[in-house]
């Protein structure tokens, strides 16, 4: 076991299965040589050589389909897209390619491709640094959206992802690199050491995708959310004194609807957070799941915390971001209800 | 001089109604273009991009530096194939018109760029095709009840009835499997390539794109990386004049040929008469060699004519002169190797008229053993619970559940 | 007035627009000389002109970039995207720039695109001309999202979305071009000119963005639906003798929360039906909002009916597609609950 | 012989540590390249794209055919502009280290670009700049508190705090809105030239993008559609060797210059000393006339390199010799330009050094009074709820209601 932050978690996954599988091949811009824009494949070029981390040119659909042959040639890719705002490029390829080359060819041709992505606000970073576009990929058929929020997760998940057969598109929310941010950004950093799931272990070990975590039990309602919100929303819900019960998506595809089910048919209130823009957002799916599954055990409407309709924008970072504040009122209004 | 621009819109030499009109097609005679070593610097070979590679001359004598010498019982074989694929194709489209299949593409006119290519390829060379490149299957030897089968979306179909008619794959062929969605195979070849290279392997990938479609961004990828990485890849761009209705003045063809591309990524371009069964195979030949000797990608472009339809759902006498494929200069790529062996004495009119008489047979004998295994109208049929197979490797809950509930539908709950 | 089919409709209001706006222009694969694979743009370039009505290359990103830049400089482009299966090339753009200029450069600038695209199943055209991605642009904050599903609101909501300054992406239901279809293939095929809303002005005439029309009214209970599912949905109804209000949400964006609320309150249960993949599609937004929102008249959880989360298959295209049968089950499930 | 490709890395020359190499390098002397009519057809002028175009030599002296010939005025308000923007830059990045703003680019060693371009360009042509464009702004005569007010996202931005510093835009300068993602603006360029060309306006359209961003597809969309209806627009690589961490060789220049893209699409390509105030002006012109009287576009590699940091953000050290910098062959635009005037006789160190006090004491001020609409950390700020505004023309009912959610979360429902 060691003490690893975000970065050191998911450097770790890429260690370990650039050592163990010689097809593992890890490319993007700046990845190589630099180590990366937010230094998770520090080193890895150094220990594996150019023809195992390669820099590439910015073209992030070029990227995507440079993946997927060297994928069908066997290789297993992680490709890195520096920002999550900038995987539009790609976005032909991740759909009409990666996602329906094994149904269109009968399983005959498969590209094992991971697409490792930075997401979500918090870091200054405007509206084209912060995006959260996790729905556009989890209404795909045929790929499997991940977004750990931890450094346990997030090394298990990724080596989990790396070693499945069918595509992954990997979502890292950048505000969790350095430490479990809980929406205030007035108080002082808090490193991942200080946290339980900053302990990881330095081999090999997966997470499984398609599994939800609870990641705090609890009787009075359920929280349904993953990635940055999961510490925004346990803060919330310990400021409001509530024995709330936070279920940790994790893998939005496949979706573990049971775990998620079991826990609102219990509690009968829930609330569903992410930093996504609302409208169609995957917190629609998740209401939509959980008000036809356990609606009458629901006492009262299922809620959405989400950030607002808009592109992120600069000035107003933490006026956008959906925080604690925007939590507790749901919270309560869901309390109240009924 | 004017002091303002006007948008200049490519010109479409004849519409229907005019007199076709080729004078604008840049043509070298057969053997004039010169043949540099395969390793050649690509910026010391730039004068093939503006070229025409021809081997065979009017006479149907191959001539010049690039008469590749093959054995004439691989012409022969070539003449086979490419006649092969026409006479499925001509079949093809006559039982699409019967409505037994949906829909069909034929590649009339294109038959040696397929053809030729696969011949100078070797089997462990990957083809990352276009939907015009029944030929690569048929010269690399796929049973033609499989393509049928595809065809049908019957129960033998390669793609389990989830593909449009023609997007074939053969992954014991070494033929990739090919998307509706035009350009994406092309920087996914140079992937592959990528990936051959860092593995070591002896192997080429080989990509094929319409004139029409190297105008999308995966065009660029696929020159790009393969410039970067050097990679030991074979582009082809199948300039056939036509991208459904629209002429190739609209892809960039009017100001620069397609080949020139290549030179512009520091990349290999080439052109190459797309019609001369010879003169493709060499340039391939010359491609792979360079590829295979370290010396990265070349970009190939086929100057041919897109004989047919667009389709079995496109009628092109809306857009141009019904007639205007006979008037192309180049002529028909059957007739010219035909032509060719005759002149070498080792073909006659007699005995072509008896392949094509063989292979129509053959082809109406497939046609019958392919239809045993169901068609659009007739069982029998694939399951459709297939249909939730393979999105992915094992399938999820919600696809149990959906399977479940099409079950129940269908009254089979 | 006029009979017209859904092509007639829309040819009719680029006619319309080009004729009164000197601003319009029409861009697109094959629309020009060609008219269009669907002849949507039949004999627009002959009558204004190879500078109004332009062909242009097989670049889909490319053409919506050109379109954005024409906007800025003053015209009003109608672009073809020749299915929507392809409008991915172009997801950059629209997502990045299209939907985003207004709010950037803080209204200075902006581009009064309208995308159009044929969507849907339903005409044998396997899984890359069948799909129907609308829910990628209603999750995408600065973009109009519309789907009309007769002529007469084809023609008066294209004409609105020309007209309109913000970006609009207008979806057309291609299997509704000749007729309005009820989801039985085996049917003889019924003509628009049967259906009332085959009348259609010749002239000039809007239908407002952001309103949903009430398809049918009735007490028993609502459906959701929109483009070729509206008669699909009907055709379900009256076969089970339903008096089931329908209610066509025409533009996705903005949604008409008032109007789709309002019949929910008061019939008490609801179906959502789409040709789209269900997962994550439209229908998990309409199904959140109305949940919360009507919470307290509910009866029954609502049901959605869509695509199955698979790429759309060739030789199963009637499994697939969400006919009456689906509809059907869905029906009878809400009206027998609680 | 090898028979088996490997993949090739490009090289690049110098990391730290290691000695600064630019032998590489392929430079012209200047006074070289013959200077074709601006009509010329594309496919006579191709060696323009291999050549390095330049006018200043060594000594400053100013020769050869592509001598603008520019009034003494203009270049000392080009060296003004050059220098102005220079000192703004230095002055905004010692800002964002007392952290009052949160990130800046500067522009160091590329303001001959951006400056000379807008000076040889008219008002009423359109701009599409990058991000490290800035020149641009200042040559066309913005005020630097409008610049400065964005950068701090204050009451008075231009955003309306929308967007991260240096994303500017300018309206009635005609200087379009700056995006977050690379090579956007490449293709709207030619779109938005393509409307002059439609609407029978006089002005062109002129748009840069980074030798790395080059790589994006928007790089060939805006080549294809520029290159099809032949769109009045000039379209500027700006090699400046670097993106971020990456050698412009990933970008595809180890085997071609990027200017030789333009001939492969048939388009004018032109190599220019980019840190050659007089040359980077003549190509200008030259292009503007060739896009105004009806020859389409032309494509402008500026070969320059970064002198800073890619942003605040970043720190060179970690990836090139640390004065790779100062070995550059093609100097500093600023000093070139100023000793050309010294030689003319037209400028001193004394007023050169008289400039740079007046100019640091103009930013200097203009920051004051920027400041004074606030910054960062201190009021007046904008109205946060600013934020529902523009994303649509009008605000819909969904807006509206957040906006008032977020009133109550701020308590102010
Ligand atoms: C991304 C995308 N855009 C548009 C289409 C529709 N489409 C299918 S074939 C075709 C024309 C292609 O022409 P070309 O590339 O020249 O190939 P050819 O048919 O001549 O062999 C078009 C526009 C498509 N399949 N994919
Ligand atoms: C689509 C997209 N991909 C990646 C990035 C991240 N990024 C910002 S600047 C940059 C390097 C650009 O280099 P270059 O184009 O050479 O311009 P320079 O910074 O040298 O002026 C990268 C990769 C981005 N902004 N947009
Ligand atoms: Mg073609
Ligand atoms: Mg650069």
């Amino acid at each position: 076991m060691a003490q690893m932050n975000l970065i050191h978690a998911l450097n770790s996954a890429m260690d370990v299965m650039l050592g163990r599988d010689p097809a593992v091949v890890v490319l993007g811009e700046d990845i190589g040589y630099f180590g990366g824009v937010f230094r998770v494949t520090e080193g890895l070029q150094r220990k594996y050589g150019e023809h195992r981390v390669l820099d590439t040119p910015i073209a992030e659909g070029g990227i995507i389909a440079a993946a997927i042959g060297m994928g069908v040639n066997g290789l297993r890719p992680v490709a890195e897209i520096q920002f999550a705002d900038y995987i539009y490029p790609g976005y032909d390829q991740i759909v009409s390619e990666l996602a329906r080359l094994r149904y269109r060819s009968a399983g005959e041709f498969f590209a094992p491709v991971t697409v490792r992505t930075p997401c979500g606000g918090g870091i200054r970073g405007g509206q084209t640094h912060s995006q959260s576009p996790e729905a556009i990929f989890a209404h795909v058929s045929g790929l499997k959206v991940v977004m750990p929020s931890n450094p346990y997760d997030a090394k298990g998940l990724l080596i989990a992802s790396i070693e499945d057969d069918d595509p992954v598109i990997f979502f890292e929310p950048k505000r969790l690199y350095n430490g479990p941010f809980d929406g205030n950004p007035n108080q002082a950093a808090v490193p991942w050491s200080a946290h339980p799931l900053g302990e990881v272990p330095e081999g090999h070990y997966t997470v499984p995708i398609g599994k939800a975590a609870i990641a705090r039990a609890g009787s009075d309602l359920t929280i349904v959310t993953y990635g940055t919100m999961v510490h925004v929303c346990e803060a919330a819900a310990r400021g409001l004194g509530l024995d709330a019960e936070i279920v940790d998506v994790r893998t939005m595809v496949p979706l573990d609807t049971d775990t998620i089910c079991a826990s609102v048919a219990r509690t009968g209130r829930c609330v569903i957070a992410h930093e996504a823009t609302r409208f169609a957002g995957f917190g629609a799916e998740l209401a939509a799941t959980i008000q036809e599954q356990c609606f009458w055990n629901l006492e009262a409407p299922i809620l959405r915390v989400a950030g607002w309709d808009t592109p992120y924008p600069h000035a107003f970072e933490w006026e956008y971001f959906p925080g604690q504040a925007r939590v507790v009122r749901a919270l309560r209004t869901v309390m109240e209800a009924g | 001089m004017p002091t303002r621009s006007r948008l200049h819109v490519p010109v479409t030499p004849a519409r229907p109604g005019e007199i076709s009109d080729f004078s604008w097609l840049r043509l070298s005679p057969a053997g004039a273009i010169a043949r540099p070593e395969p390793g050649a610097r690509s910026g010391d070979i730039t004068f093939l991009a503006d070229g025409l590679v021809r081997v065979l001359d009017d006479a149907g004598e191959a001539i010049g530096p690039w008469h590749p010498h093959l054995e004439v019982q691989d012409l022969q074989i070539g003449l086979r194939h490419m006649l092969l694929t026409r006479v499925f194709d001509d079949r093809m489209q006559r039982i699409q018109r019967s409505g037994k299949i949906s829909f069909y593409m034929r590649s009339l006119g294109e038959e040696a760029v397929s053809v030729a290519q696969a011949q100078a390829l070797r089997p462990a060379d990957m083809l990352f095709p276009s939907y015009r490149n029944q030929g690569l299957q048929i010269a690399r030897g796929r049973p033609l009840v499989d393509l049928m089968c595809q065809v049908l979306s019957n129960t033998r179909d390669m793609c389990k009835g989830r593909q449009l008619p023609v997007l074939y794959h053969w992954r014991e062929g070494n033929i990739f499997s090919i998307s509706g969605n035009l350009a994406t195979q092309f920087p996914q070849a140079v992937g592959w390539a990528m990936a051959a290279a860092i593995r070591g392997q002896d192997a080429v990938a080989a990509s094929w794109i319409g004139e029409g479609a190297s105008a999308e961004a995966d065009f660029h990828h696929a020159l790009l990386f393969a410039s970067v990485y050097r990679a030991p890849v074979i582009l082809n761009v199948v300039n056939n004049q036509w991208a459904i209705s629209t002429f190739q003045g609209f892809a960039g063809g009017e100001q620069r040929t397609f080949a020139a591309r290549g030179p512009g990524y520091g990349i290999a371009g080439l052109r190459v008469d797309g019609n001369d069964f010879l003169a493709v195979h060499a340039v391939t030949q010359w491609a792979a060699e360079r590829a295979r000797t370290g010396h990265g990608p070349t970009l190939i472009e086929h100057v041919t004519y897109r004989g047919a339809a667009h389709s079995t759902s496109d009628d092109p006498a809306r857009y141009r002169p019904r007639d205007d494929y006979q008037h192309w200069p180049l002529g028909d790529p059957v007739e010219r190797l035909k032509q060719h062996l005759i002149r070498l004495g080792e073909w006659s009119e007699e005995r072509h008229a008896g392949l094509s008489a063989e292979l129509e047979d053959h082809v109406a004998a497939s046609w019958k053993e392919a239809t045993r295994f169901g068609t659009l109208t007739d069982p029998p049929r694939l399951d459709p619970h297939l249909m939730f197979e393979d999105v992915f490797r094992e399938m999820p809950p919600h696809l149990r559940r959906q399977d479940a509930e099409l079950r129940a539908e269908r009254g089979q709950g």
